[in-house]
């Protein structure tokens, strides 16, 4: 229903402080999902942790993997240069960039140490759900 | 002597994706990979960062220090092979034999080194692999300022890279424009501009005629009469496939080892992919050598995973370029620097630059710098020719999934295999 | 400009800029653009003026940043002309129309359940404990016959159509249009997850819903949406809608700007013309007409299913219930003067009509004084909002009751009584898919069946507490109550003892 | 009881002393039972004659023609057969009809066509009070009315689509009705002959007929003269006034909101 609380649950998640007004006072964190609306319908992106990511085949430095045990495609912003391929190589525009003096790639991680992604736990309509299992780690409906 | 169920020849980009997807499939059947450097698997690209001083030695890495351990890979490094029997399914190493059934190769490129007087001094590098820019690295103390001759990726790469250790630096490209290959005019000049914000001199339709020093590099002389004091000289006009290990073979080449879209070579069983191979461009509709990172992984994984039996054709073949220089984003794919008899949308402001390159309503190629968020959706509207329909009018503003035609948009928004290869 | 009348903020919006994030979620939310964010300034503001007081934004904000109360500014304090006499007379001094309102009567006039008291068991006869022993709930709707027949332990009489519920409670009239589809989609799946029923209203049956169909009544009301055999029979009951307790004797529009999309297909009218339901049916001018109608409806479905007639609690509703039995109805559905409405005019809302209480009381004793209480089930309806409310309507004659707005407020409403402007930032009460879609129909859904669930488990506690086991055993049995603060007069009208005898 | 007519089997029902819901039971089972027409004889005030056989298969065929009088609500919520009455009808006939053609040779009472929602009712002679109100129309579904005589007050009062036509054969002066079309928001009335214009209802809008109408005029005349007799030609001769609704929404801007 394009509230984005979905996005501000997930700046806050991957923020420093991990508290929703002081990141967003202190902070520019960055969601790693987006809200795209076009008049009546809406619906929120992220990572679909593809079978066969093409950010990952795309990454020359080795900063995103895949894990084999959860099927997570991971972004390791310590090894990230900015250099972008990933984002011109994902289909879905997931990934997305962090603000500040040496911005790296950002994109959504299921929110490790989490029962529930942050985002999903923001969601006031249930239009985000997680699916165990399935392809699409989070799928996601039009909640139309 | 050892047989290998796979042997790799080339430890890059390629054989790793070539290693993964085998073992996706198969975690049994041996594979030794032989490789003439003798660092771990290392990127490429990160070079010029770590020329920079951006990046440690350990960050180079590309994967895990135990990655081979981790994936079974018996790894020969610094053993460069010699040979290859390709009947006999055998290759020579200084070190010995090894018998193979499947083998990929996945050596790269080298470095195209111009004839010119005074190309050997001290001084004249190249700037391909690890050791070029540890060897240029512990030259740089000496350097006040360097000449970078050509405007490619590398060159552009290896310049900024100097400019960010300190150095001044003079690029000269022989084309009227640099990065000729992937850019137009308009985003060339954007590119430029980045350079000369950092005092970098760019020169085009020039080139270094001689250089000059004695033992060591002092000056270098361009083709327009112009001298220039300098203590560096990069030559880094391209890069052409390593073929020495296929001629006079069965193996048949034309600029770089033919493949079919199985990534198999004219010899059954053996296989190429990465920077030495000529591969299947998709756009394009042929093949062509395509030195891209993304395609070498992608061309690797699906000879890895025709090697160990399956049934993949490689799709994913595609010019697609996105780098920064000095932290502006520059990226460009398809046929973003050809333009004939094709419509162009163009659009300049506060964002950036972009273009789109349209033909039968069909975008086939585009450039976009500075802001670049989700350009991989554009880059699926090129991959997946889609058609554009009313989309032309919103390509300026962004696109997103949710101006994708229902059907495509549902797909994406169900599906997650992300890839374009065929199953 | 002329001057303008002052109208004071009915509710004001305060915004800790402390705690604000600039998020932006309130903008989103609201759709009376109250809240707007300047770029200039990087902050929030709000246009106190356009809120409703849904609370939408203030539930939404992920800081707790945003407060909604009442507007302290009051006009001068007038014991006459009170606050809302004041703002209606400006309102139609500026407009000359006639001043709507969304929900029911919000007036003080007294609750009558609330002076009603229950009874329970001590010493003499034994409480039931509902846990521990079955407690039966089910009630059949329908007609009943004067006399059975049973050989061999067979019931051997043909019965007239019987509608089995779970629970005797219902969810009333709210029809596709008044309502949006996702609401009315959770109200039929509650309705089939729960054994109850829930009603179309005079807006047709969407395609969608016709799965629901075991569980579905419809309505046949003076506009005759949507009406034809398929809709006919898609029902387990057909109601003949004659008044509703918000607005007795008048019809309803349905304005123009509703009637899009779905809801043109499902009312069978063109999109964008009003849907006008008239005052009356006008094939239905005095009982004997009724009699034609009701029968009319029963040969469409074949005599398979009950017929409702519900009207609006007038004065005499006791009179024209009989009527009503008289004429053929299986089930008289009584609305009460707090039943809610999508739009009435708030004059008729706040004036017209009589309590529930009154007229539930009414007519159960004419229809036994009659004879004929056993021809006709008896649905009460109109501002239900608790068990208690439900089970002293069955004490007092009920077999089953409906609820309208207790259902949307499990559903989101706020009370904001602006349904009939289609501007519902809860999803409930629109058409406008951007809002509409904010009400998930599987969270709704569930909504409702906990709200049902618990009232049938209060009512099953306070059965127990009687005595009794089923909800049959208390229909009508007005010794289980006494009144408390209540006339003579009243008491008598109601049927039940005072306190203390 | 059973015969054969025109190649369709045809049905011959003695409704004499028959309780109503007898009879519309007997029309139901002859009609289950492939009967295609039906003739009731002898049938006297029986109602709903029409109304139960909705579910029955192929009713678009299905034919009933009734001797006698029949009682109230005629053919209501009627789903597709085509009644023929060979006499007068009483009260709401054609009530919320959805589909077929009620065809009478006579008059019919009050409400005739009510909340009709498509099918065709012709009435040779003139209707009661209150004839078509609330008639719509959605889609393909068009109800038409065709009145060969006139009507009393109310006709076509709330109407929201179809159309009505009131040809006036054999009236003495103008027509009489009062508050003609008040409240409709929709379809049209065509009235053949003088009528007094302060009486119809304030949202009416009236104009001459244009080619397109009068097209759709004929066709209903042509069937109506197919049925009852009389020359097409004379009646189109006119003149015809056409009432339309002046607003899609007569009450949009009756609330402060």
């Amino acid at each position: 229903m394009a509230c984005r609380l979905c996005e501000v649950g997930c700046k806050v998640e991957h923020s420093e402080h991990k508290h929703v007004i002081k990141s967003f006072k202190r902070e520019k964190p960055v969601a790693r999902l987006l809200v795209e609306e076009s008049g009546p319908l809406s619906f929120a992106t992220q990572c679909r942790h593809c079978d066969e990511p093409a950010c990952m085949f795309g990454c020359i430095t080795g900063a995103i993997t895949k894990d084999p045990e959860t099927g997570i495609v991971n972004l390791n912003a310590e090894k990230c240069i900015g250099c972008w391929t990933c984002i011109l190589m994902c289909p879905y525009g997931s990934i997305t960039r962090t603000n500040g003096a040496r911005p790296t790639a950002a994109k959504c991680d299921m929110c490790p140490g989490r029962e529930v992604p942050a985002c999903v736990e923001a969601c006031p309509n249930r239009a985000l759900v997680l699916m165990e299992d399935e392809e699409p780690a989070v799928a996601l409906e039009d909640a139309a | 002597m050892k047989t290998f169920t796979y042997a790799i020849i080339g430890n890059s980009v390629a054989a790793i994706g070539a290693i993964e997807a085998i073992r996706s499939v198969d975690r049994t059947g041996s594979i030794g990979l032989f490789s003439d450097e003798p660092h771990h698997v290392y990127s490429r690209p990160l070079i010029t960062h770590y020329l920079a001083g951006e990046v440690s030695e350990e960050k180079m890495l590309y994967r895990p220090p135990d990655f081979y351990e981790r994936y079974g890979v018996q790894a020969f490094l610094g053993a460069q092979v010699e040979s290859v029997e390709f009947e006999n399914r055998r290759l020579q190493t200084a070190g010995g034999e090894s018998a193979f059934e499947k083998l990929l190769i996945s050596v790269g490129g080298r470095p195209i080194v111009p004839k010119i007087a005074g190309g050997d001094l001290r001084g004249v590098f190249t700037m391909n692999t690890w050791d070029d820019a540890r060897e240029m690295k512990s030259y740089l103390p000496a350097v006040r300022s360097a000449m970078v001759l050509g405007g490619g990726l590398t060159g552009l790469k290896t310049a900024e890279a100097l400019v960010e250790a300190g150095v001044r630096v003079t690029v000269v490209e022989l084309a009227e424009r640099v990065l000729s290959m992937l850019l137009d005019r308009r985003s060339a000049e954007v590119v430029v501009k980045q350079f000369e914000n950092q005092g970098t001199r760019i020169l085009t339709g020039t080139t270094i005629s001689e250089i000059r020093g004695g033992e060591c590099v002092e000056s270098a002389s361009l083709s327009d009469g112009s001298t220039a004091e300098c203590q560096m000289v990069v030559l880094a006009i391209g890069v052409t496939p390593r073929l020495d290990l296929v001629q006079d073979t069965p193996v048949r080449t034309n600029r770089g080892i033919f493949v079919d879209r199985r990534m198999e070579t004219s010899v059954p069983g053996v296989f190429a992919a990465g920077d030495v191979a000529e591969a299947y461009d998709a756009l394009l509709d042929q093949n062509r050598v395509l030195p891209v990172l993304p395609n070498a992984y992608a061309g690797g994984r699906v000879a890895g995973l025709n090697m160990a039996g399956g049934e993949r054709t490689y799709d994913l073949g595609a010019s697609v370029n996105s780098t920064t220089f000095f932290g502006y984003p520059v990226v460009s794919a398809g046929s973003s620097a050809i333009e004939e008899g094709a419509e162009i949308i163009e659009g300049d402001d506060e964002n950036g630059y972009r273009r789109f390159i349209i033909q039968d309503d069909r975008l086939t190629g585009f450039v976009m710098t500075g802001e670049v968020n989700r350009a991989g959706i554009v880059l699926d509207l090129v991959r997946e020719r889609i058609p554009l329909n009313g989309l032309k009018d919103r390509l300026l503003d962004g696109i997103g999934l949710i101006d994708l035609p229902e059907e495509i948009r549902h797909k994406k928004l169900r599906g997650g295999t992300c890839c374009h290869e065929k199953h | 400009m002329a001057l303008a009348c002052f109208k004071l903020p009915e509710f004001l919006v305060e915004r800790d800029y402390d705690k604000c994030i600039n998020c932006r979620v309130c903008e989103r939310q609201c759709g009376w653009e109250v809240h707007s964010y300047d770029e200039e300034v990087d902050k929030m503001f709000a246009d106190t003026e356009k809120c409703v007081g849904c609370q939408r934004c203030a539930v939404m904000c992920p800081t707790g940043a945003l407060v909604i109360s009442p507007h302290p500014g009051r006009y001068r304090e007038h014991g006459n002309w009170t606050q809302e006499h004041l703002r209606d007379a400006i309102r139609q001094s500026e407009t000359g129309g006639v001043v709507l309102a969304g929900s029911g009567n919000d007036k003080d006039y007294p609750v009558y359940w609330d002076k009603l008291l229950l009874n329970a068991s001590q010493v003499t006869n034994p409480s039931i404990d509902p846990l521990r022993e079955p407690m039966e709930l089910r009630t059949y709707l329908g007609a009943k016959p004067e006399s059975i027949e049973v050989r061999d332990g067979k019931l051997v009489s043909q019965l007239p159509p019987q509608v089995q519920v779970e629970t005797p409670i219902l969810f009333s009239a709210l029809s596709y249009g008044a309502i949006s589809f996702q609401a009315q989609e959770a109200l039929a799946r509650a309705a089939a997850e729960l054994g109850i029923l829930y009603n179309t209203g005079e807006g047709g049956l969407h395609h969608d819903l016709y799965r629901y169909r075991g569980n579905t009544i419809v309505q046949v009301a003076s506009g005759r949406f949507g009406v034809d055999p398929d809709y006919l029979n898609a029902a387990r009951i057909v109601e003949i809608k004659i008044g509703q307790g918000a607005k007795p004797g008048i019809g309803g529009h349905l304005p123009g700007e509703k009637v899009v999309g779905e809801v043109s297909v499902t009312r069978m009218i063109p999109a964008g013309t009003d849907a006008i339901s008239p005052a009356p049916q006008h094939d239905i001018y005095s009982i004997e007409d009724l009699s034609m109608l009701i029968y009319a409806l029963k040969e469409a479905t074949n005599y398979q299913k009950p017929v409702s007639v519900k009207i609006a609690a007038v004065h005499n509703v006791a009179a024209i219930a009989t009527g009503m039995v008289r004429a053929g109805a299986d089930i008289i559905a009584l609305d009460g003067f707090r039943g809610g409405t999508g739009a009435a005019p708030k004059i008729i809302r706040d004036n017209v009509g009589i309590p529930i209480e009154f007229a539930l009381a009414a007519v159960d004793t004419r229809l036994r004084q009659e004879g004929i209480r056993n021809r006709a089930s008896i649905i009460a309806g109109g501002g239900f909002r608790n068990s208690a409310d439900v089970i002293k309507a069955i004490a007092l004659g009920a077999d089953a009751v409906y609820i309208g707005t207790a259902a949307l407020v499990a559903m989101g409403c706020t009370l904001c009584q602006k349904c009939y402007t289609g501007i519902c930032n809860w999803g409930i009460t629109t058409q406008n898919p951007y809002l509409a879609k904010r009400l998930n129909p599987e969270i709704a859904t569930e909504r409702l069946v906990n709200l049902v669930t618990g009232w049938s488990h209060e009512i099953k506690e306070m059965l127990g507490g009687l005595g009794v086991n089923s909800i049959e055993s208390l229909r009508g049995n007005r010794l289980h109550l006494r009144g408390i603060g209540l006339t003579h007069g009243e008491l008598e009208t109601l049927g039940v003892r005072m306190v203390g005898q | 009881m059973n015969e054969r007519n025109n190649g369709r089997r045809a049905v011959r029902i003695d409704a004499t002393g028959l309780y109503y819901r007898d009879l519309n039971q007997l029309v139901r089972e002859a009609i289950s039972g492939g009967a295609r027409r039906i003739e009731l004889e002898g049938v006297m005030g029986q109602r709903y004659i029409g109304t139960n056989v909705y579910e029955c298969p192929d009713l678009g065929d299905v034919e009933i023609h009734i001797h006698g009088v029949p009682g109230n609500d005629l053919g209501a919520f009627l789903n597709g057969p085509r009644i023929v009455v060979y006499g007068s009808a009483q009260d709401g006939c054609g009530n919320t009809m959805n589909a077929g053609e009620i065809v009478v040779h006579g008059r019919a009472g009050d409400i005739a066509g009510f909340s009709a929602r498509g099918g065709r009712i012709l009435v040779r002679e003139s209707a009661g009070y209150r004839v078509g109100i609330h008639m719509k129309e959605y889609g393909p579904h068009k109800p038409v009315l065709v009145i060969g005589g006139s009507t009393q007050d109310f006709l076509g009062e709330y109407m929201a689509g179809g159309v009505i036509i009131v040809l006036g054969l054999g009236i003495d002066g103008p027509h009489r009705a009062a508050l003609v079309g008040t409240g409709m928001h929709g379809g049209a009335i065509y009235i053949r002959g003088e009528f007094d214009r302060d009486r119809v209802g304030k949202e009416v809008g009236i104009v001459d007929p244009d080619a397109a109408d009068m097209a759709e005029v004929e066709e209903h005349v042509r069937a109506y003269t197919d049925n009852f007799g009389g020359s097409a030609e004379e009646i189109i001769a006119g003149p015809f006034s056409k009432l339309y609704p002046k607003h899609l929404r007569p009450y949009g801007r009756l609330y402060a909101y």
